[in-house]
């Protein structure tokens, strides 16, 4: 099995939860997180003291799948998360040794 | 820890109890007669009369008789007045700290409002407003723990000319009392240790604020103007003087002793809910009402003059603040808006009840432009770490307010003899400085001794480590917000 | 779901009705003809006074004409007042809830202001000030929908020998009639469903806060001070028996009857927004000038007296809390010094306009010891959950104020006949006790009534999967805050 | 950037000089004498009274002098109305909003209580409540920059017939004319640029909203019912077509002309923060207070008549609304109950101190149902996206309460010849139609032309980036709540 | 190494904590994230806009542990997490390449 | 390509990002958790009721780096987190099977 994390734009996660709900992947995890990159961040100004935020606020997106669904989560993603502005985010792709269902204690394939 | 605290505590309250002490033997030496009426002052029948309302001025009142309307009027204004610290001041303040000091920010207001307001019955208004010992220094110790006062709430005297009850006004000054060393507080935001806090605003109030309000406005004070013997006459409607320029110019020592908070200049540290700061700041306007109307001591035609002098400079000094950033960085911020009408407010206080409403946007004018530029480039000049821009805004904003009294008082409004610079009185203008000048001395003086002694004590600082964590745990055990449950 | 509710809704809206039809059945068969002043009662002449002013008070006023004065200090009294409610009560209980109920606690608050204010209108009002039926019980029921009263708002009648319209009387005593229910909250917040909330506090009000409003403010009520045929003559000026004694010991019950909140003792439950606790606990502490200071009924010196000792038990009620906290666990908290301030202010209640500013002090040291006490240790011995510690603050601090009121009264300021234990009345003392233990078996024996009904009808508690979701989404399907878009 | 900006904003400040070189100029023309007194009426001795007080009513005030009661309350009630923009109806918006949007709402409300407070003094004012020129359809020029006014505040004119200082009127009155473009706000919220945003107010304020009042509340005003010569003259107590009516019918024509919020209708666009909506709703209920029963200019019996329909009206609409929730979806919300009170206080607006407090909970009532009707089934059918229900509310709202008060309105609380269609007084409802279908007229023709003229000068909307990334960042540069450092 | 991931409910928190605790387990971070499975959102409603929310708040436990130690943890977190409804969540475990205790820099094993 | 999770104290947060961004590092992401280890929590008292809090506030940062980045990173954010004080957190190192740039659809390290 592997995790897909995904960093992504806020107003993208409804599209993209859609498109991934359409194509059969029936679970998902998603977090707050900020994020620093080529995108630059902005100015801010408070009675004269200016600085630079840096971390933007970006969504994480985490899917975990069967080996076989791989591909076509990381195409759903890419494809619904894309605007071609600097700042669209990344995908990351790892590994799991193990999955668990906590309710029925099911493992591997089935739990996820 | 509990030792410690107990002898500091002791420490604290011996210092009350020998000035209350001195009070009692001194009154029981001097055997003086206070009259059942309450009036404490020497000689009846010498008009004295305090506060704003004088025989001079529009609006004689017949000080003879309790009036309902006043009454109602300045009950209110006690409210609004209280309503400023709390919630207005303390979400002022608490939206611009850093997440973790906001409850030190509200702690902070509220245990002003337990102690100075006990303190004032104590021993402070006695000492404001009580006939001048010291060579008229500060007030006497006639009235402490409201001594001789007609406490049924029935009696008026005529020290006041108010046709309101005494204990009235009384409970109206004390909310002044408590306001003022809370702005103190945006000085040392974020670092100052709580117990260190306590007794400096207990020190303060007593020993800095009482002589300032007593020159001002008690009937035998040396710069107040209904005082025929002052020789330097001032005019302080609501207390540009006596709570802002004081507050202001012993919070900007404050700043400097405490030095600055750990990683300024380096780490940001943006206001942390701007939401609150306008919550803050849109109260303290409504509440201003109280401040400024309310020291009309009736609900007359200068009361209204005040009312909408007041407004009106808090309009135009949240215009200007905000204009100056659209024009200097191409946005008006929330922040920009809410220091402007706070700016214009402070700036209008002296001269509310003496002015026309198109002074009163002048004022707002001048306080917009000189607070940005006391809150932008003098403090990064300087780079002291005023956290709140306390001097900033309440010291630069009352020293202008104190100022621009004497040129644009009007005598149509502010009755007669009470004109400003562009009536031709220019000597107003000079009594406004010397006024300023005595108050910004004590002021800093006295601030600088209280810190000391302070230090002494218990220590100014919160340590570093508790500064990291925050004052809210560090000094309270609590979070503002916990909402992971 | 919806056949349900219809159900239970007609349930509830028919006991009503029967008490309305009741009402004007007994009223056509009596004939009584009501005068066109509006004034309810017999025998006109013979002087039966309400609420808190009477002929034999500090201030004679005269009952033949509108002082604007006082009707502007009442009209602003009752927005106080309404303003306690909510933001302030809803924003105090709000924040000490966890995150998931706080939309549960406001709206709580606004319904008891939509209903309550109905109710007050069609039979309350009736219940509470007509004269007495049922030997004394409770009042009749010839005002209900305001039935003989001069609504322009013009008329004056003796019956209050108050100085304001009879419809601002009406109004004004509708807020409390808000808030004593609101306040019962705090002790099955978190836990209870919505709609048995709606149907006790309905009950409640009309069964309970009535007949002990009638007791102790109608003009021949058993234990109004200003009625000369009352045996057991008390003295509550603002509420303490019938607001805060009757509400506190009414949510212990509910407390003890519904049962903990799940998880108690074990998950932790600290609340969720101390910000908003603080805020509220000011916006009640400026509220409640209007809640006691209002309770003369007039802009006059016994208005001032009672502001000014409500101001100062806050003031040491806070210090009080908060002083025992930074003793016992090395750190004065924001939320102890919050429940300080409301533990003083609520003793004061009754005492508000008959003590002097001192015994106003001491009401708030007394008040933040025995509450500290009741919320700490009684509670964590006793073991039941009073959510937001109603009874600890509210009952215990009504109780202590109502015999501290027997103590401490003093003619001076509350009138001939008014004094204290302190002043040798100790049969005033006796009459506190007798007015409490009557109050204190109604509300026990009366909320234990309810609330079996109440379980009857529409069940007490919300599911365990619903207070797991938390009130919010399970109750109303909202989210308080929404910060992820 | 800068350049673009002093552009624009020469373009708009010269629209404004050319207005008020043309009153001077005009006036100097005219060479109109000026009473000393400021009246500014041409004719005096003929009763041309304003606002709502006048002859006819049940009470009869000497224009004489300057009551201390009714002041008062009048003071109270003008911070009242200012409160009621902010905190609350800043805090109202504001939770309705994305969290990215909150800073937005809340800078839009403080700059216009900064320049509609400006305007007001220079030249709104006059335009509203100076006698009438082009036919009646404005008021004229003489009283710009408060020309020929009692400064000093001292003044009684008879022209308004009131015991308070003519300052004060003209300052309460200018709270109204910061609230109303602020209701409008709300249609447009989350998208409308902020220089556009400035600009359309301004000269809304100016070109719309003054004309209306001045045909309703002038002296000489077509549809003021204190005027003789009026023939169609309606009642509209406290703004129900000046306010309510006329601005939430533009802000209807703002949500079409600027088009719906990218993403609506697909993204959820849930309230950030409804414990920020229920604050400031029930701080409007509070300040509702002030806008109603200080339309009654003092505090007398149609004051207190007026505070309670208010309330009764508010408490109904919050049951009402959640009722009806309760009874379709299962679950009454907080949202609900806090529109529905909303509701109710728009609907009475008119009404209060016209009508019976019965009537007023029929309003309450009939406003819930309407406006739970217009905010849901109509929105959704018709699809515009008005934000936040600035047109469901207030315009559907307002208008109900026109047309309710020509049926409600009774001649024993309203005064002689002011009963409505209950009281057989069919010609007041028609009248009241002819009132609302001017205002109506003038509101959606003037802001088309507005909204294009302010289009062509700065743009409308925010670009399609700066709405993504919220009003906050784009438009001032700063984020609402900070909570990582 | 191993790297546990639990995504739980709120409520369950306290008690997996503690009994991670009394088992042994030292170190554990906990996020706030939202969930979308089996378990379905619930619909809300504002003033008759009703939408679905469908990312439930869950808690993200993460608890790295030594090889020896995984078997006990998954099945404590498992047992104390678990009510039989649906949305108990899941359990995902990866391995780690390395861990390091910034204060000392130890790394592997004992930096657990 | 590997992935370092590193949990560090919020007030460290700048000097790290500044010290990663000047080594070389374009990208990571920061978020909000709650972490439990040596460090002791604290205790709160709310009107005599008085619990621990166990879980105190840190930051999670990850950076996803070239297999050669990884030392370097891994020592910059050693020594700029630490303060020698207990509850200076850890660093856990893992491997990513692909990296993907959603703006350009690029992948492996290029994508970093
Ligand atoms: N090396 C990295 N490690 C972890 N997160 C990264 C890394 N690089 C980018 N990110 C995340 O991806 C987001 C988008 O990256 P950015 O460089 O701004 O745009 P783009 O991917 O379009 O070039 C960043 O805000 C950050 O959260
Ligand atoms: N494939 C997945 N990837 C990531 N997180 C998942 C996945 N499936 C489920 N989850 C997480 O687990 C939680 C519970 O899953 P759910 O399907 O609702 O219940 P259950 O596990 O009892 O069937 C979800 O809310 C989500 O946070
Ligand atoms: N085994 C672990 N699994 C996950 N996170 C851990 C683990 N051990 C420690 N942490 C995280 O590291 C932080 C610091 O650990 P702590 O034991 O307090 O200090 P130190 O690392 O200096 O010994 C903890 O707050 C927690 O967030």
């Amino acid at each position: 099995m592997k995790k897909i994390e995904a960093i992504i734009r806020h107003y993208k996660l409804e599209e993209v939860k859609n498109a991934l709900t359409e194509s059969g992947i029936q679970g998902m995890t998603v977090s707050e997180v900020r994020g620093f990159g080529r995108q630059h961040g902005h100015k801010e100004t408070y009675r004269g003291a200016e600085y630079t935020v840096d971390f933007l606020p970006k969504v994480k997106l985490e899917v975990v799948v069967d080996d076989g669904d791989l591909q076509r989560a990381v195409d759903t993603i890419t494809s619904h998360a894309r605007t071609g502005q600097i700042g669209d985010g990344k995908i990351f792709v790892s590994s799991l040794d193990e999955v668990i269902r906590i309710r029925t204690g099911e493992q591997g394939g089935g739990a996820v | 820890m509990k030792t410690q605290f107990i002898v500091r505590w002791l420490l604290a309250s011996t210092l009350l109890l020998v000035m209350s002490a001195v009070s009692f033997s001194q009154e029981a030496a001097e055997g003086t007669p206070v009259s059942p009426a309450g009036a404490p002052m020497p000689a009846p029948g010498i008009p004295i009369p305090g506060l704003t309302t004088d025989t001079s001025g529009p609006v004689v009142v017949a000080a003879s008789e309790i009036n309902s309307g006043d009454t109602a009027w300045m009950l209110v204004s006690s409210a609004l007045v209280l309503m400023m610290t709390a919630p207005g001041l303390a979400l002022f303040y608490g939206g611009l700290v850093r997440k973790k000091n906001i409850l030190g920010v509200m702690m902070q207001c509220i245990i002003l409002m337990g102690m100075m307001s006990t303190l004032w019955v104590v021993v402070g208004y006695s000492l404001a407003f009580d006939s001048s010992i010291a060579g008229g220094f500060v007030g006497g110790f006639k009235m402490v723990m409201l001594n001789g006062m007609n406490i049924s709430g029935n009696g008026l005297t005529l020290i006041h000319k108010l046709t309101i009850p005494d204990l009235l006004f009384m409970v109206y000054q004390m909310m002044f009392f408590i306001i003022t060393p809370g702005l103190i507080c945006g000085a040392f935001a974020e670092r100052m240790k709580f117990s260190a806090m306590v007794l400096f605003c207990a020190l303060w109030g007593l020993l800095i604020y009482c002589p300032v309000a007593h020159w001002v406005w008690a009937g035998d004070g040396m710069f107040n103007h209904a005082n025929q013997d002052a020789k330097f006459a001032a005019l302080d409607f609501a207390g540009g003087t006596v709570v802002h320029l004081i507050s202001g110019a012993s919070a900007l020592l404050c700043a400097i002793m405490l030095g600055k908070r750990l990683g300024f200049g380096q780490d940001p540290m943006p206001p942390h809910n701007l939401t609150y700061t306008f919550i803050g700041a849109t109260m303290l306007w409504v509440g201003w009402f109280g401040f400024n109307a309310g020291s009309a001591g009736a609900a007359n035609a200068q009361a209204v003059s005040a009312f909408v002098a007041t407004h009106l400079a808090a309009a135009t000094g949240t215009l200007t603040w905000a204009g100056i950033e659209w024009f200097k960085r191409g946005k008006p911020s929330i922040l920009g808006a809410c220091s402007g009408c706070v700016a214009g407010l402070v700036c209008v206080t002296p001269a509310a009840g003496y002015v026309t409403p198109t002074s009163g946007m002048i004022l707002g004018i001048v306080a917009g432009v000189v607070c940005y530029f006391a809150c932008t480039t003098i403090k990064s000049k300087f780079g002291y770490d005023d956290s709140l821009d306390a001097f900033g805004v309440h010291g630069v904003g009352g020293f202008a307010g104190a100022l621009l009294t004497g040129i644009f008082a009007s005598a149509e409004i502010a009755g007669e003899g009470k004109g400003g610079l562009i009536e031709g009185n220019s000597q107003q203008f000079v009594n406004q400085l010397v006024a300023c000048g005595a108050s910004l001395a004590l002021a800093v003086v006295g601030t600088f001794i209280i810190l000391k002694v302070v230090d002494a004590l218990v220590g100014l600082r919160a340590s570093q480590e508790d500064e990291i964590q925050g004052l809210d745990l560090s000094q309270h055990g609590e979070e503002g917000y916990i909402i992971s449950y």
